[in-house]
Formats: structure tokens, C-alpha cells, sequence
């Protein structure tokens, strides 16, 4: 039985993986890149061993090293977060062939799920309805998908075998763009995955993307923890989940149903651990199944908010060997939880990722609200890895409640240093259609807009104006006073540099 | 003592601003009390007028003054009273500039060029796709043009701020 | 019914009530003196009005102005938090008076508990157990005290009779030492309240100090939200505080019968709003009403996080005339909260109060972590007001769980600029007594040590001396090197500045 | 290349630290790797030391270094070999200086002295009561002699390091 954990990981989530393991009093390893030395999974580690260059492929996606760092270290177990190796059938049955545990599924499941294509063959098998698409066609050529496309319909999706994130995804309205799109597809899975296999899809109209936790043990129990409602996204990537899901809301019977279906796919593949199945649902509340994650995800700790169940300690209590401390009776939602993904990007300049030192930080804190990151102020947000920098969590009694809270955390939250999509989540929480909880997938794109015109916000540029003037006056004045000293003793080179600096 | 005038435009409507004292400023004639005070040594302002408390994200690019204000950006351009008049001479016109350079918003791996030297291209056309955090960024013309001075190829590694190519 | 909030109070408890007020959708008004132009509650606050210098009787304790700037801004209520104008019954009547709302009980209320002796009087006629002492006396002098204490038998405690948080507070061994003892402690009273009077006490020996939270609204509803347990405290102070009581445990029916005498504590004077009813408890589960408090509490937020009710929120309905959201049949304590007081005090001297610029901060986070704070990096603590920096707040499903989890948030909490506590409560969460729950009033001045050797802790001086040597080597080398940099150009102020900066 | 050696001493317990390298050190002969970091320019150390991550506040008064490591604090005397065979030939005595100033370690308000000028104290007797931050805070002798030079009187208002008297 494991006593100390390695966090194949960094960011927010190796913070967080951390805090579970020292809370059920485990040892912990870290390892870091060169851009990662001064990271808070380094600082809050008990030990960190350095694994290679920034580059993810050089480092964090570094398997070989990651396992002998365990072996090293004396590790029992490895925890792989999301991302990186987290859905690498290889790399967790290397885990198992070195003697360590994975916390995590079987590879089996792994490479069962995480092709799309025999995912889909093998829920079907069990029952599980799944969106009309080429998934069990295996890979074929763009003449083969163009011939099949007219019968799926349009629009549909064209979807990275390989993929996950929204990565190698496009949308097809008519056949004559289908080509173009085809090869962008396949070049951004290539990149992304090293795989530039694509499949097609039907594009379920007015979609809303609701995914179910499960928790399975190495005993034959499966449990569901209700549904998080992630049909926020932006080019295919989440930006707000919430839990429950609005739509769903006191349809009680549907998440019944829905969960026992999500626990009859994670059966398919004799699943074990923490896991996600994600349904598309549409107008009529038909559902479909569209992947499952074979990991933790990152939006996990709205389903920890709402059920009171800490997920990544139920991860390392089942890498154990113990029973699920919970029945599915046990499990029922409290309250309402919210979380925003604050990611390192500018709302305003087509949400352009942004770089730079952190170079100051009030989070929102007091009641109902929880972060979850990995920076701090002094901490470089480098262009190696993704752009989020923390999780913004609240939970409320009600939805409204929650809505409410985020907005005031959202109005707290002080970074400087780089950009954010703070403003993005506060014009969202201020947009009627989603405080009624009125959106689907394609929401944000195509019915949303920062102009806080449309929503019809108070805005205040009379005391914009005047912050403007007063700064710039502010500005003027102080270098006027250096240009005023430098006169008095030209040979001063400390003024002019400074003014220098000022007037850049 | 005479006030400092400054006119603040945004979205083409100006107001004008004087500076009374520390404590006193007028926004189109009317006077406000004020406390306006910098934060932790950052770009942040807070500003107390006339008892309301209101703190703004200030940064400047270029000629304009980018205020973050309870979740709204405003682009303002502060000028003088001599600065206004010299401008409304020159017609008011935005003068648009010779040459746009392109430059690489943060460091990153370049994954696409869609346009070639010597092509046309129009407002919001695509002309470099660069990889960066994860994410494959969309770098747009922001005027009509034609691309010169091609300075990187697919696959190449740039650097925050190097210039990428120009339009002209 | 007013929307709008005038908070009559600075620090975290500001802050607190601001995010309340803000999630009620109510406007919010604060005040500042000097000191607090920075602060995060004139920042965070809709509106905020200097009120005058920084010592409080200049400011924060000036009624008339605060009330004053209600009425111009045109708040409809005013929430006076804790301290300052909390408990006096004075100002509450004077808010009524100039027509605005007082988010607290009636005057009459404050007034019956906040002089000692009345209220002793008051409970003990409603049936209420009461600590044996000199509180029905009224204001004895030296030579009558003298003859009363040892009827009353030592040990005993003088008390002020407009006291609180231990100021003119002293314990008693011997009739000796008692001439000296009152005389300290009448000039402490005379200092602190303005006030000089005091009465005497029996010393409970092994006491818990256990009070039970109420809320009352004006239909004449009134409920307990169980108890916390406070006997963690040094100097009279509390230093940490948990719900539900390790004491109480699972004795729901002692639980009931505390919560039942303390609701009737609270109906004999007609409460109304929330307030707080503290009990000392002997060996054998025998309880003493010892004081209520009649203001919100400083460690609230642990009732919050085993109950999930919103105090704050709750506070602001019942002076907004609505019935209570809960009856007693709704509250039960579910989980454990600790709270720790992160104050800015040195515990290896003597907890010496410490002043100065807080220039960086990571607080904890992640999962069952709150806090609550009024600072910043970049804000000044400064000798005006109390050193209460943070509260650090943690949920745990059981006690040991939140333990653990206080444990990883003080080793993760990094602030700089201060000397705080900390250490104190790593040290106290290793203490094998605090772990069982055996420890009584007197444990951390009689039993608890900061020498760790006395708990068998694990220490680390190898790692403290290597770091300690490998600083003192940057140090002299940089010198150095500034030196050699002065030998080159001697007329170069700047180098020998540093050089100078560094050595003092 | 010779190595730097230190001797820390932490409760009379010597340490022999010899920086060999930016990655080595050994502490009395056993060597280690180590990655030594200062972070976000504040006086916090991170240290890696084959592998075990630690973090210390580091803070220097007099002659010590005050390092607070997982929420305990080390008083450690750092000196190379020369400097600890010179103390050591003075006879290793911590030789007690001719006058201690007792200042006031914040700004405050004397609330009272219980001792008077040329009056003997014992190490621990309370020289003046202090009142700061809603506390009365007891400023304690740190050793034994006679009170000399009372600067200050009950109700004066004192700055932070300003000395209120000295003891002899």
C-alpha cells in the first residue's frame, strides 16, 4: 500500500492533487521543467526532482522520467491530474509494469474510451444512445468522409480521433468548405495529438453539453455524482461550468435516468476511478453519449461543492484498494455551484493568450467562494503550457445565489501583470439569457458579446473619463518635474533615464 | 490659478475635463469632489468622487488610455486644448500610417502563413497562425494592404514582440 | 425597507458584511479614517466617506458623524459589525432616533447585556445558571470586594463590569495578591471603556468556554445554530475557535439543553437579530451562562460552514422585518470548522504586536478553505486598530479532517511584511492534546508550548543551518562584489548606498 | 578550487556547512545536491536538497539569522572558520554589552512605568506598559541592572524605535 504520491503534473491541478495527499497525510513528489522551478507544486512538494526543458515534450509528457523520478523517490503511486499523460494507455501500463500504482482506470479503459471509435462501438454495444457520425468506420480518407457527410446532414462536426478540447474540431455547414476544413482539421490534430485522424459527426442543434462524475472502486461499485452543465464554451473549450445543470434543473427523474446510463458506459469498460461521461442533450431532452474523460476533470469542485464528496481523495482511497465510502443513495445535491475558468487572455483582442509576471494579486475570498491555482504574485505565466490561472468556485443555496456571489469575487479579483477574461465572466453573469439559464454550446459565439450596450449594462464613461485625465495629468506633471530637476544638473543621468522610461 | 483643461473622447463624445485642485475636478463644467489615490504601487486607481468609490485598471497603448472599469474597457484619448485644436484642424481624420507591423503577441511556434509576399489582403484577413499556450492563435491584418517583408516560415520559433511581416 | 448599507467598522468584518450587502443586491456605504483610505472596504464599498484621524474615538468610534454620513449618502441602515459601536447602546438608539434601520437588537437588549451585573440578574430570574460572583451588586469598592472574595473562594477573576475580550480582566490566586490585581485592572477598565468598575467571579477550574450562536427576528422567532467551542485563548483572547464542540460531541441531548437555556437566555430581554450567549462548562457538563454578546462574532464563519446558513445575510432579513428562513427543526451541524485568528503579533516574543507593510502574500486555498481579510499586499498594518490580519477558516467532514486540512493551510499561508501567528497554530494543530480534544480555558498559557521538543516534533535544524549558511554566503558575496565595483569608480554613491543598506 | 566553509551554530550544536558548488554543499562532510532559490524577491528561500523541498523566512537580527522553517524558528550564528576560532579564544563567552536601550518595538501609548530612574531591575521585570493595537504590551528587561536615562512619562505618545529608557 502507497504512502507517498508522484504528481505528474503542474499548475493548479498539481496544487490541488497535493493538498489531498497532504490531507490524508501521504508524502508528496513534484517534478518541474526549468520554467516550473519557482511553482507552487515545487514550493508545497515534500520533494521535486527536475525532469527537463520547458517544452511539455521535453518534460511533463517525459513518461520514462516521470517514472523513474517514482522509482527514485520511493513513489508508490502516481497521479497523472488531466492533461499530459492523463489518457495515455502506454504511460499508465508502463505505471503498472514498474511496480507503481496509477491513480486512475485501467489502461484498458483508457485506450477503450479514448478512441473515439470503439468509445462509441463499445457504449452502443451497452445500450447507451450515440450521436449519428462515422465513429465506428475506423480512420478514412477526406473522399470516403465527403461521400458519407450527406447522409449524417449538415451541420456537423469534424472531431480529432485522437483529440479532446475542442483541438482538431470544426464545424461544416455545406459540403463545397467540407475540403478546406478537412485539412485544417487534420493539421491541428497532427500537431496537437501526433494523429491527424478525423471523424464526422452530427451537430445536435440548440446542444447542451452535460457531463456526469462517476466514482467506481476495484469492488464493482459504480456511483454517479450528479451532472455539471458545461454548454459555455468558447472554439470548443469550456469557460463556466456549473452543478446542477439548469436545464436539467428539478427534472429529477432525467438525471436519474441520465446517470444510470453514465454508470452503464462506465461499466462497458469495466471502468475504475474518478471519470466523466459527457452527453449532448437537445431540445427534447434526448441525450447522447459524446466521449467519456478518463481522468479528473478540471471542473471537477463544483461536483465537490454541491455533494460535499472530495473527489481527488476518493481518486487515491480507490487507487487503495477501498470501498467507495458512498451508495448512490447517499449522494444528492446541495445548493448550487458555479465555477469560472479565469485564464491568462484578452477578452478585448479576440481572447489573444497573454504572458508575463504576476506582479500583483488580491484573490476573492470570504464566504462561499473557493480558488484553485498554481501562481502567486512573482510568478511568470510562461507561453508553454494553457492560459488558465485559477479556477473561480462559489456555491450559493440557489442558482441565484450563486450568480450573485460570483458576480461580487468577479468584481474582487485583482491581477495585474497580464489579462484576463475577467470581464468576459463579469458580462456573462450580467447577460439575461444566462442568469434564465437560456443557452446552449453555441451561446457564447454566436448570441454574446462583450458590448455591454446589447444587455443594456450601466456603464460609466463619465468616471472613465475623468480616470483617464487625472492619470494622464498625473503623468504630465511628474515629468515635467524631472525634466525641471534635470535642468538643475544635466549630468545626472538617474532623472533622465527615468524620464526616459516614463515617456516610452 | 488656472485650471488644466483636458478633453476625453471616447467613442467620438468628449468630455471635458478640468483639473481644479488635488481635490476638486469638473467634468463638463460641473465640479465633483474627489480623492484619487494609486494602489500597492500598481496601475490600479482609486477614486472616491463625491463619496462614490470606483477603482479602474489603467493602461496605456499608444495614443490611448485603456480603462478597466467594473468590467468595461474604455479606450480613451486624453488631449490638452492645443492637442484638440491641432487635430481638428488636421480635419479630424485618423491618418492612417504607412506600414503595419506585425508583431508576435507573445512567443510561440508559427503553424500557418496563409498569405504569401506581394498578396492583397483585406481588413481581418488571417496572415500568420501561431501556436502558443496551448492554443492555435488567429493573427488578423487590421487594415487593407498588401503583405511585404515576409520574415518567418512554418515551423519557425518567435519571440514576444519580433516582427512577423508588414502590410503596406 | 432600506437598500442601502451604511458598515460602521474597517477590517475583515467590513469586508464581510460589504460581500453580504453586495450578494443581497443592497448598496453599500463605508467610512475611513487616515489610516484606511487603501483599505479593501473603502475599495470594495459603492461609496466611501473619510470620517476623520486614525485613532478610532476620532473615527471609527464617532457616532455622530457615521450617523451623519448615513443620512447624506442615504443609507437606510447601518451594520456595526463588532467592536467600536457594536454594543453600545447609545449609538443604536441614536441611529433609530435619525430614522435609519440598526442591523443588531434593540437598544434595551445591548443595554440589559452589556452592563454584567444586569444581566446576570436578568437570565437567573428567567432561570438561566449563572457563575457564583459579585454581579448583582453593582459597583463595589476595594474594601468590599475584599470581604466578598473569599466567600466566592479562590481562585476568582475580577472582571470589568463594562468589559470584554479580557481587557480588565485578572485572575486571583491568594487574598494577597487581590489590592494590586484590582488596581491594574480597574485602571485597564478605566483605559479601554472609559470605565473603572469591576466584580468578582468564581473561577470555573478545567472550564470550557462553549457559546451557542442565536438568531431572533421580530415575529418573536427565535433558534440556536448550535454551539463553538472557544476555549482555545491566551490573555483572555480567543485564538482559535471550532464547531461543533470536541466537548459536546455527539451529546445531542447536552446540546439541546444548552441551545434550549440559551434561546430563553436570549428571550428575556426581547432579542432580536443575531447574537451569541457564552457558557462556561465544568468537568462534569455542568454549564454557566457567563455573558451574551450582542453583535455579530468574530469567528461567525464557523456556524456558517457546519450549517450553511449565511449569518451576515440572515442579520440583514430580520432587520428588513422578514421571519427567519429556518426553524429549529432545519439546523443540524453538519462536518467539523476550525477557525484560526491570524493575527500580526510575534509568538516568539512574547506575541508582541507587529506593524508594518505587508509586501507579499499567498494565502491557502483549494478545497474547504475560506478566509476572511481587509489586507492586500502592499497594505500597512498599523498601531491604530486590533492585529487581526486573517481569519483562516476550514470544513472538514469530521474533525480530523479538518485538522489535517488546517495544517496544510498554515504551512501553504505565506505573508511577509509582518511578523503573525502562524507558527502558534502549526505548533497547537501538532499538539497530541489539541488532536483529542483535552484542553480546558487555561491550556495554551498553562500546558502549551512553542518549544517543540516538548511535543517530540519533528525538527529540521541540519536544513535551517545549511540554509542559514548558504543566505549568510550570498550575502558576503555580494557584498563583494559591490565592494570591487566601488574600487572601479569610488565617486559612485549608488554601489556604496547598497553596500551600506546591505551591511546595516 | 578551495570550498567555503561556514560554521552555524543552532543551539550550541555546531554545524559545519562547506559550500562547494551552485549544486553542492556538505554539511559536516556529507555532501549534497542542492537547488537554492530565492523567491519573487522577498526574503523566502526554497530549497532543494536531494530532492526534499523546503521553504524557510529568512530575517537577520544582530548577530543571528532567524530562519522559520515549517513553522518552527531556528536562531542560527553563521561564521567562517576564522571568525569562530577568534570568538573561541575569547573564551567562547557571549561578553554582555555595557548598556541595553530598551525602544519601542511600535508606535504607542505609554500607559505605565513601574520602575523609576536608578532603580535596580532583574532580568524580566516589566520596564514599561505599552498600549498598541487595542493590547497593553509589557516591555520586559532582558537582563539585570539599574534604570538610567527615563526618556518618556504615562500618557506620552512614543514612535516606533524611539527608546524610552536604558538599563545599566
Amino acid at each position: 500500500m502507497f504512502n507517498k504520491v508522484l504528481i505528474a503534473n503542474r499548475g493548479e491541478i498539481a496544487v490541488r492533487i497535493l493538498r489531498a495527499c497532504r490531507e490524508l497525510g501521504m508524502k508528496t513528489v513534484a517534478v518541474f521543467s526549468d520554467a516550473d522551478r519557482h511553482a507552487l507544486h515545487v514550493r508545497y512538494a515534500d520533494e521535486a526532482y527536475y525532469i527537463g526543458a520547458s517544452p511539455s515534450r521535453e518534460s511533463y509528457l517525459r513518461g520514462d522520467k516521470i517514472i523513474e523520478v517514482a522509482l527514485k523517490s520511493g513513489a508508490g503511486a502516481i497521479h497523472p491530474g488531466y492533461g499530459f499523460l492523463a489518457e495515455r494507455a502506454d504511460f499508465a501500463q508502463a505505471v503498472l509494469d514498474a511496480g507503481l500504482a496509477f491513480i486512475g482506470p485501467k489502461p484498458s479503459s483508457i485506450a477503450a474510451m479514448g478512441d473515439k471509435a470503439v468509445a462509441r462501438a463499445t457504449v452502443s454495444k451497452a445500450g447507451v444512445p450515440v450521436v449519428p457520425g462515422t465513429e465506428g468506420e475506423g480512420a478514412l480518407r477526406d473522399d470516403e468522409l465527403l461521400a458519407i457527410a450527406p447522409q449524417i446532414g449538415f451541420p456537423l462536426l469534424i472531431k480529432a480521433t485522437a483529440g479532446g478540447g475542442g483541438k482538431g474540431m470544426r464545424e461544416v455547414k455545406f459540403l463545397d468548405e467540407m475540403p478546406a476544413l478537412l485539412k485544417a482539421a487534420r493539421r491541428e490534430a497532427e500537431a496537437a495529438f501526433g494523429d491527424g485522424n478525423v471523424y464526422l459527426e452530427k451537430l445536435i442543434d440548440g446542444a447542451r453539453h452535460i457531463e456526469f462524475q462517476i466514482l467506481a472502486d476495484t469492488h464493482g461499485n459504480v456511483i454517479h455524482l450528479g451532472e455539471r452543465e458545461c454548454s459555455l464554451q468558447r472554439r470548443h473549450q469550456k469557460l463556466l461550468e456549473e452543478s446542477p445543470s439548469p436545464f436539467i434543473g428539478d427534472d429529477e427523474e432525467l438525471r436519474q435516468r441520465m446517470g444510470e446510463v453514465a454508470v452503464r458506459a462506465a461499466e462497458a469498460v469495466g471502468y475504475v476511478n474518478a471519470g466523466t461521461i459527457e452527453f449532448l442533450v437537445d431540445k427534447d431532452k434526448k441525450f447522447y453519449f459524446l466521449e467519456m474523460n478518463t481522468r479528473l476533470q478540471v471542473e471537477h469542485p463544483i461536483t465537490e461543492m454541491v455533494t460535499g464528496v472530495d473527489i481527488v481523495k476518493e481518486q487515491i482511497r480507490i487507487a487503495r484498494g477501498r470501498q467507495l465510502r458512498y451508495t448512490q443513495e447517499d449522494i444528492f445535491l446541495k445548493g448550487w455551484s458555479i465555477e469560472c475558468r479565469i485564464n491568462a487572455e484578452d477578452p478585448y483582442n479576440n481572447f489573444m493568450p497573454s504572458t508575463g509576471v504576476l506582479t500583483h494579486i488580491i484573490p476573492p475570498t470570504g464566504p462561499g467562494v473557493r480558488i484553485d491555482t498554481g501562481v502567486y504574485p512573482g510568478f511568470e505565466i510562461t507561453p508553454y503550457y494553457d492560459s488558465l490561472i485559477s479556477k473561480l468556485i462559489v456555491w450559493g443555496e440557489t442558482r441565484a445565489e450563486a450568480i450573485l456571489r460570483m458576480r461580487r469575487a468577479l468584481e474582487e479579483y485583482r491581477i495585474l501583470g497580464v489579462h484576463t477574461n475577467i470581464p468576459f465572466h463579469q458580462r456573462l453573469m450580467d447577460s439575461h439569457r444566462f442568469m434564465a439559464g437560456q443557452f446552449d454550446t453555441r451561446f457564447v459565439e454566436e448570441r454574446f458579446s462583450l458590448e455591454s450596450a446589447q444587455e443594456n449594462i450601466e456603464t460609466h464613461p463619465n468616471i472613465a473619463a475623468i480616470i483617464a485625465a487625472l492619470v494622464a495629468h498625473r503623468e504630465t506633471r511628474r515629468a515635467a518635474q524631472f525634466v525641471r530637476r534635470g535642468e538643475r544638473d544635466i549630468s545626472n543621468w538617474k532623472w533622465l533615464g527615468r524620464w526616459e522610461r516614463i515617456r516610452k | 490659478m488656472i485650471n488644466v483643461r483636458y478633453i476625453a473622447t471616447i467613442d467620438q463624445v468628449d468630455y471635458l475635463v478640468e483639473i481644479i485642485d488635488d481635490k476638486h475636478v469638473a467634468l463638463n463644467g460641473q465640479i465633483y469632489e474627489i480623492d484619487f489615490a494609486s494602489v500597492s504601487d500598481q496601475p490600479i486607481y482609486s477614486l472616491l468622487i463625491d463619496g462614490e468609490s470606483y477603482e479602474a485598471f489603467v493602461d496605456r497603448r499608444e495614443e490611448e488610455w485603456q480603462i478597466l472599469l467594473l468590467g468595461n474597457l474604455y479606450l480613451v484619448r486624453v488631449e490638452d486644448e492645443r492637442e484638440k485644436r491641432l487635430r481638428a484642424a488636421a480635419g479630424g481624420r485618423v491618418i492612417e500610417r504607412g506600414e503595419f507591423h506585425l508583431k508576435a503577441p507573445m512567443p510561440g511556434l508559427v503553424v500557418a502563413i496563409p498569405v504569401t509576399e506581394g498578396q492583397r489582403v483585406n481588413k481581418g484577413d488571417v496572415l500568420v497562425i501561431l501556436e502558443s499556450m496551448k492554443m492555435q492563435n488567429e493573427l488578423k491584418s487590421p487594415r487593407d494592404g498588401v503583405v511585404i517583408r515576409l520574415r518567418v516560415g512554418v515551423g519557425d520559433s518567435v519571440e514576444q514582440s519580433e516582427t512577423l511581416l508588414s502590410v503596406v
